[in-house]
């Protein structure tokens, strides 16, 4: 067996090179660097992506009949490396893209014939429409109902932090669908068309001054009866389904440089040049302070490499846990020491003070890690909780029916 | 300088929270701070009328003749509003700087329209470096008993695009001295500076051989700079306790009646400890600053100290106090429409204006060294 | 009234005056100013709390038939004035003496006639028997049972944490007397005789190995029936009058300098001069840090001024219950600026090392603060509800039968 | 240097435990701490004859020929169990220093008598100063090539109360050198100092023309003793990465099953929410330490930097995971019974050692500006 998978292996990797070699002209590659724009893919984008599910390489650990090959992880990395290989985008997608591994999971076969493919091709723009003004680290509280009529359900309610859903075309959606049971057994999970009259986005203007998020605004938007994910008032289920994906793929993204922290990261040089620049460097306190810095940055590199490698693929690392809460500390303290660094210069904005503008945002904006996708505290309770397994609080809200909870 | 009752004080307090209550709530200050001069004049003119803008003015120039404590207290409810306002720069710095100079000649002729509110007046007293020692001016003169001429520059000028008249720090070949500039003046220019925290207003000017009238004093000259440093950081201290323990107020008030889980956010021990904790905070900061303004008061031997210990704990306080507060809030508090930012921003800002809290740290630990 | 007041006011200040003087002798002043013992009150200072306790100066705000003068707050002031002014001992045990205002507050009238006079004249020593193992921060969770039979109580169990009670003849114990009711509701409040059989008292060894404390193990120790304090079965609430008390007590006694902070503390120089000799004072990060070290205590000390300026007397404030937690924080940062200092010196223990001996030991002692008399946890509970009015926690043992709650 | 596949070092690994299980708990641990040598003789000879006192000697000089990897991975069961032996001082500092110094005819005279436990040797590096720099030796030789007497005195010597065999550094007319002096030599006089940490062994050492061999080397000295006490730090971060990871696992324990209120106490934020920070506190240090270990034994460019970061991040985790364990386990880690107060003392010994953490700090981000 281990013989024939290894001449399968060499197989596999001299069929996709010798594809990519075929497909993947320098002029695609040209073609694809320039104008990414933010939301959503380029055409240019997008008829590569075409060529890449017609050929297989998409999501190759999927079944066949999903674009896919079945093939193991080990041998789905060799088509990974070959694609990076020479920067191509593409494949890798079953680990990936939330959106499409989400509707994989527990879509119905009529969603996921119309749109698997089209996630896949980057032909579809999505977002999530999970938290509520009054639902935020408690996501099992949200009041977003969905009534079922006839062969659709019919949605009302207010969703909030929502990126990209001024493009998108569709919104994981969870709502409401039985009041009478306790909080986490009456939701449901939908993919919710949004390009319809009922929904309304408005741009939510944040203390950075930009406005990466939006405000939805749901208005008997209808859902048609398939667009429901898993099962029905199984929605929370559902939804630990997609967060495991997401906390996947942002654990991944957010682990800093691959290697243990041999490489001095960028951003190290930074805090120091600045510290120089500003004629401030040899100040014994400030130095001590840097150092500290760094050293956070480093040990969070080096706890994730240490998770990379004391994991075995695809399992959730308790190190990994330990990540966001750590960036959270380095953020903030990053942007306090910019502050000293620069002093009074820190009181300016505007293009002209860019290492102003720097430091004041991110002051700002590192509140979106220790607040954004579970606050520090709700951090600390999970790492508490499932790492240490330390006992969950009293749950006052847990067990009675979601029309009797408190609400604000 | 007289000094308020306990009662009289409380009546001062309470009139100027009515006042900023009803013109000064979070949605005139957001207009306000998006104006051009950062202040409505309108309401800087109640405020003259009240005695607010010319409080630590002497009578006898038309002001109120109190002193720093009175002028501690109202800077609590300033802070709490999130006050815009040349009031630090005129009604403080520059009077103070005017009366620490004893020249009665200029004073007779500024002090009066500065308390009335009708000349808003500031001080240049640093350049680039934004360094608040004798070594941090950056403008010299030239000239003689009639006649000089500023040229170099000064920067962090609070209010100084609203100012009609700049007390200005030059080095001479004799050391520094104090000159008043005519905001009118030829070669003078002033350039309003784009400031993180929208509700202050900070000016960098240059002077190009700019005629000025010399301030003759018997004093050292940054003597008197530091007697008006020191109130003003007093009053600072005021605004920044008092805009601490608003926000931290304001933030139980939201923990006692967001519900998660069932239960206000407030029941939970992560949200409680960290009120309690700010709460040790902010109540230092209120007894720091009031402790401070009673010893300036007093003239106490220990006033320095007890400035630099107001300096650094009050400064440090509101801004831990309302970056701690965006994080007990939450999501909601990242949004622009949420009064928190406007708070740490403005904190930010407090805690840079005359120099960093490690400043005052070194110049504290050098006073209970001597 | 006023006008009659003021006479009053000169007349028992001449009275004290007067009888001080021909009794608080130079003789007398000078034998009680040595051979303090540490537990406990020497023949000299009984025989001189004897003179003051049947002049009536001992508690003169108390009722006649207790040995006082029903006297105003303002006049009971002057009395200790004058006893402060001659630095005599023994007045204002009204406000001061824990054990007399207890049993005066909630003793039967046996037991008040028995032991208030002694308890005023220094002849009953005391102690405090509230602590269990399983019962810190939760006392009301406390497992020593006192069960009545015929005319006395019987207790078994166990405390902990009691300083003096080698020397103690009485100790004011809480006991569980009824299991079948909710945890605050079964228990009694006790003056429990020390010399007897079923007591046994065993030193504490601390981790300054130091023995400040006993642990006290009782074994079918007896307690008349007119040894309860308070109502049977409501020494929750004896307790709470009991603590109020010692809260009262320690907090005037904790509060550091009675001006504002305009003299330097003592214990301020004594951080620089450490610095200072130990050739560091230079050095700028310690200068920051004992900077600030210096202006928490400063802040603590003004807090304190402040909160005793703003209440009106006997009142509790809520400035007051900063100050234990503001001291832990002292003490701690105290205790690690002092090992800064010193560096590898603080590796020593021993008289030959007195420096790293006092690092060493205040690094321990601190612990007494931030965990003795209610954690920093529990004092932020305390802070956060009752004087910032936030919401309590859901108490999951608050309503059940004592007998269900669950134990470690 | 060989190094161990990972099965082999978790099998070593392994053996350590179950050896300081039988051998070296808390009873144990308390009796040892209280003898005069501060070791047990039994317990150090099962660690030589298991290799691990010889684990970073050679082969052809009796040792197990391992490096900082397996080194790293064993002092984290020696933190864990608070082992109480001369390991750090003569298995791993002096046997990496002659290692160091690279004389086969020294090296073979005692690295053998090392590796087997009957020799113990130390290093004196440092004087009253306890600085690691050269400028901290107080020793100084004088002679020729064949005779050498030194004078002065050391102090911080690790286990030199218990040592056959002293590396003194020395300064002579030619700079420094390192010297061979046996414990028994004329004018040698030895002194345990009284630590704090009861597990600890520390001398001072006073030399009055005590004869000595000097030892000739290829290498600038003090680079060879930088590079031992770099292993050494290495070592002692994974005994304190160890500890601090054992301190915070029992601590969770506890907390799991300690009731008030009717709840673990464990269910409270206040408990949960520190155990939460001191797990990243922890994990972060093992990270450190391991990384360290890893570049030091493949001679990578920054070995040193991640040294140094090892140094402070290790130190001033176990200090903070041993300090706050106390306060989250309450009264009962305030008595002398029970061993929470063991960790901290350690913690604050192993913190000082060989140097300061403000000391790694600053050489770490001198290292970063290279």
């Amino acid at each position: 067996m281990d013989t024939n998978n290894k001449i399968a292996d060499e197989e596999l990797r001299a069929q996709v090179r010798s594809w990519l070699g075929e497909n993947w002209t320098q002029a695609k590659a040209a073609s694809l660097k320039q104008h990414q724009p933010l939301w959503g893919a380029s055409d240019e984008l997008k008829s590569w992506l075409a060529e890449v599910v017609s050929a297989r390489w998409a999501a190759p650990r999927w079944p066949t009949e999903w674009f896919g090959r079945d093939l193991s992880n080990k041998q789905a990395k060799i088509i990974e490396a070959e694609f990076a290989a020479v920067r191509a985008p593409g494949t890798g997608q079953d680990r990936t893209n939330l959106w499409a591994n989400t509707l994989l999971a527990g879509g119905t076969e009529v969603l996921k014939s119309k749109l698997i493919g089209p996630l896949l091709q980057g032909e579809v723009n999505m977002c999530l429409l999970y938290s509520e003004p009054n639902a935020g680290s408690d996501l099992a509280g949200i009041r977003t109902r969905a009534d079922r009529q006839e062969d659709h359900y019919v949605v009302n309610g207010q969703k909030v932090w929502t990126s990209g859903a001024m493009t998108a075309d569709y919104g994981m959606l969870i709502a409401r669908t039985d009041w009478d049971v306790p909080k986490h057994q009456g939701i449901s999970y939908f993919y919710c068309p949004m390009k319809q009259e009922g929904i309304e986005v408005r741009p939510l203007r944040q203390i950075t001054n930009e406005s990466q998020f939006n405000e939805v605004f749901i208005t008997d938007a209808l859902i048609p009866a398939e667009n429901l994910l898993g099962n029905f008032n199984q929605g929370w289920q559902m939804l630990q389904t997609a967060l495991a994906y997401e906390r996947l793929i942002m654990g991944e993204g957010a682990r800093g440089p691959r290697s243990g922290g041999n490489k001095k990261a960028k951003n190290v040089e930074v805090l120091i040049a600045l510290a120089r620049e500003a004629g401030v460097l040899e100040q014994p306190k400030l130095r001590q302070d840097i150092a500290q810095m760094i050293a956070y940055k480093k040990l969070n590199a080096l706890n994730g490499a240490r998770g990379k490698a004391d994991i075995s693929q695809g399992a959730s690392s308790s190190l990994m846990s330990l990540g966001k809460l750590a960036m959270s500390r380095i953020l903030h303290e990053e942007a306090r020491l910019r502050t000293e660094i620069l002093g009074p210069g820190s009181l300016f904005e505007g293009s002209d003070y860019s290492d102003a503008e720097n430091a004041n945002f991110l002051t700002f904006q590192a509140y979106l890690t220790s607040i954004g996708g579970g606050t520090d505290q709700i951090q600390r309770n999970i790492i508490g909780e499932r790492v240490l397994g330390l006992p969950k609080e009293p749950e006052v809200d847990k067990k009675i029916p979601f029309r009797e909870v408190r609400a604000s | 300088m007289n000094k308020l009752s306990l009662e009289e004080r409380v009546a001062l307090r309470d009139s100027v929270h009515q006042l900023l209550t009803n013109e000064c709530d979070e949605s005139a200050v957001r207009t306000t701070m998006e104006t051009t001069s950062g202040f409505d004049p309108v309401l800087w003119n109640k405020l003259a009328e009240m005695g607010i803008v010319g409080l630590i003015i002497n009578e006898d120039q038309g002001g109120a003749g109190v002193g720093p404590i009175e002028l501690e207290t109202v800077m609590e409810e300033v802070g709490a509003a999130l006050l815009c306002s040349p009031l630090l720069a005129s009604g403080v710095l520059a009077a103070e700087l005017l009366n620490a100079l004893q020249n009665d000649d200029v004073s007779s002729q500024l002090l009066p329209a500065i308390a009335d509110g009708s000349c808003i007046a500031t001080a240049a007293l640093t350049g680039q470096s934004g360094c608040w020692t004798e070594g941090g001016v950056t403008v010299s003169a030239k000239g003689n008993t009639n006649e000089w001429l500023l040229s170099g520059s000064a920067s962090y000028v609070l209010h100084g695009q609203n100012a009609n008249v700049l007390l200005v720090a030059a080095s001479t070949s004799d050391g520094l001295s104090m000159f008043v500039v005519e905001a009118e003046a030829d070669g003078l220019s002033i350039s309003g500076l784009p400031t993180f925290d929208h509700t202050l207003r900070l000016a960098e000017i240059s002077f190009d051989k700019v005629a000025a009238e010399r301030i003759t004093t018997q004093r050292p000259v940054w003597d008197a700079v530091i007697q008006a440093l020191d109130i003003t950081l007093v009053a600072l201290a005021g605004e920044q306790a008092g805009a601490a323990e608003h926000c931290l107020a304001a933030t139980v008030d939201y923990a006692k009646t967001r519900i998660q889980f069932g239960r206000a956010i407030g029941s939970f021990q992560a949200i409680k400890h960290m009120a309690a904790d700010l709460l040790l905070e902010t109540e230092s900061s209120i007894s720091a600053a009031r402790h401070a303004a009673a010893c300036l008061a007093d003239g106490t031997d220990d006033a320095t100290e007890a400035v630099s210990l107001a300096a650094f704990a009050c400064a440090d306080t509101f801004v831990s106090t309302a970056a701690t507060s965006v994080q007990m809030y939450g999501g909601i508090a990242f949004t622009w429409e949420h009064p928190a930012h406007l708070y740490l921003r403005r904190a930010r800002a407090d805690a840079q204006l005359f120099g960093s809290s490690s400043f005052y740290r070194e110049r504290f630990i050098q006073q209970l060294e001597a």
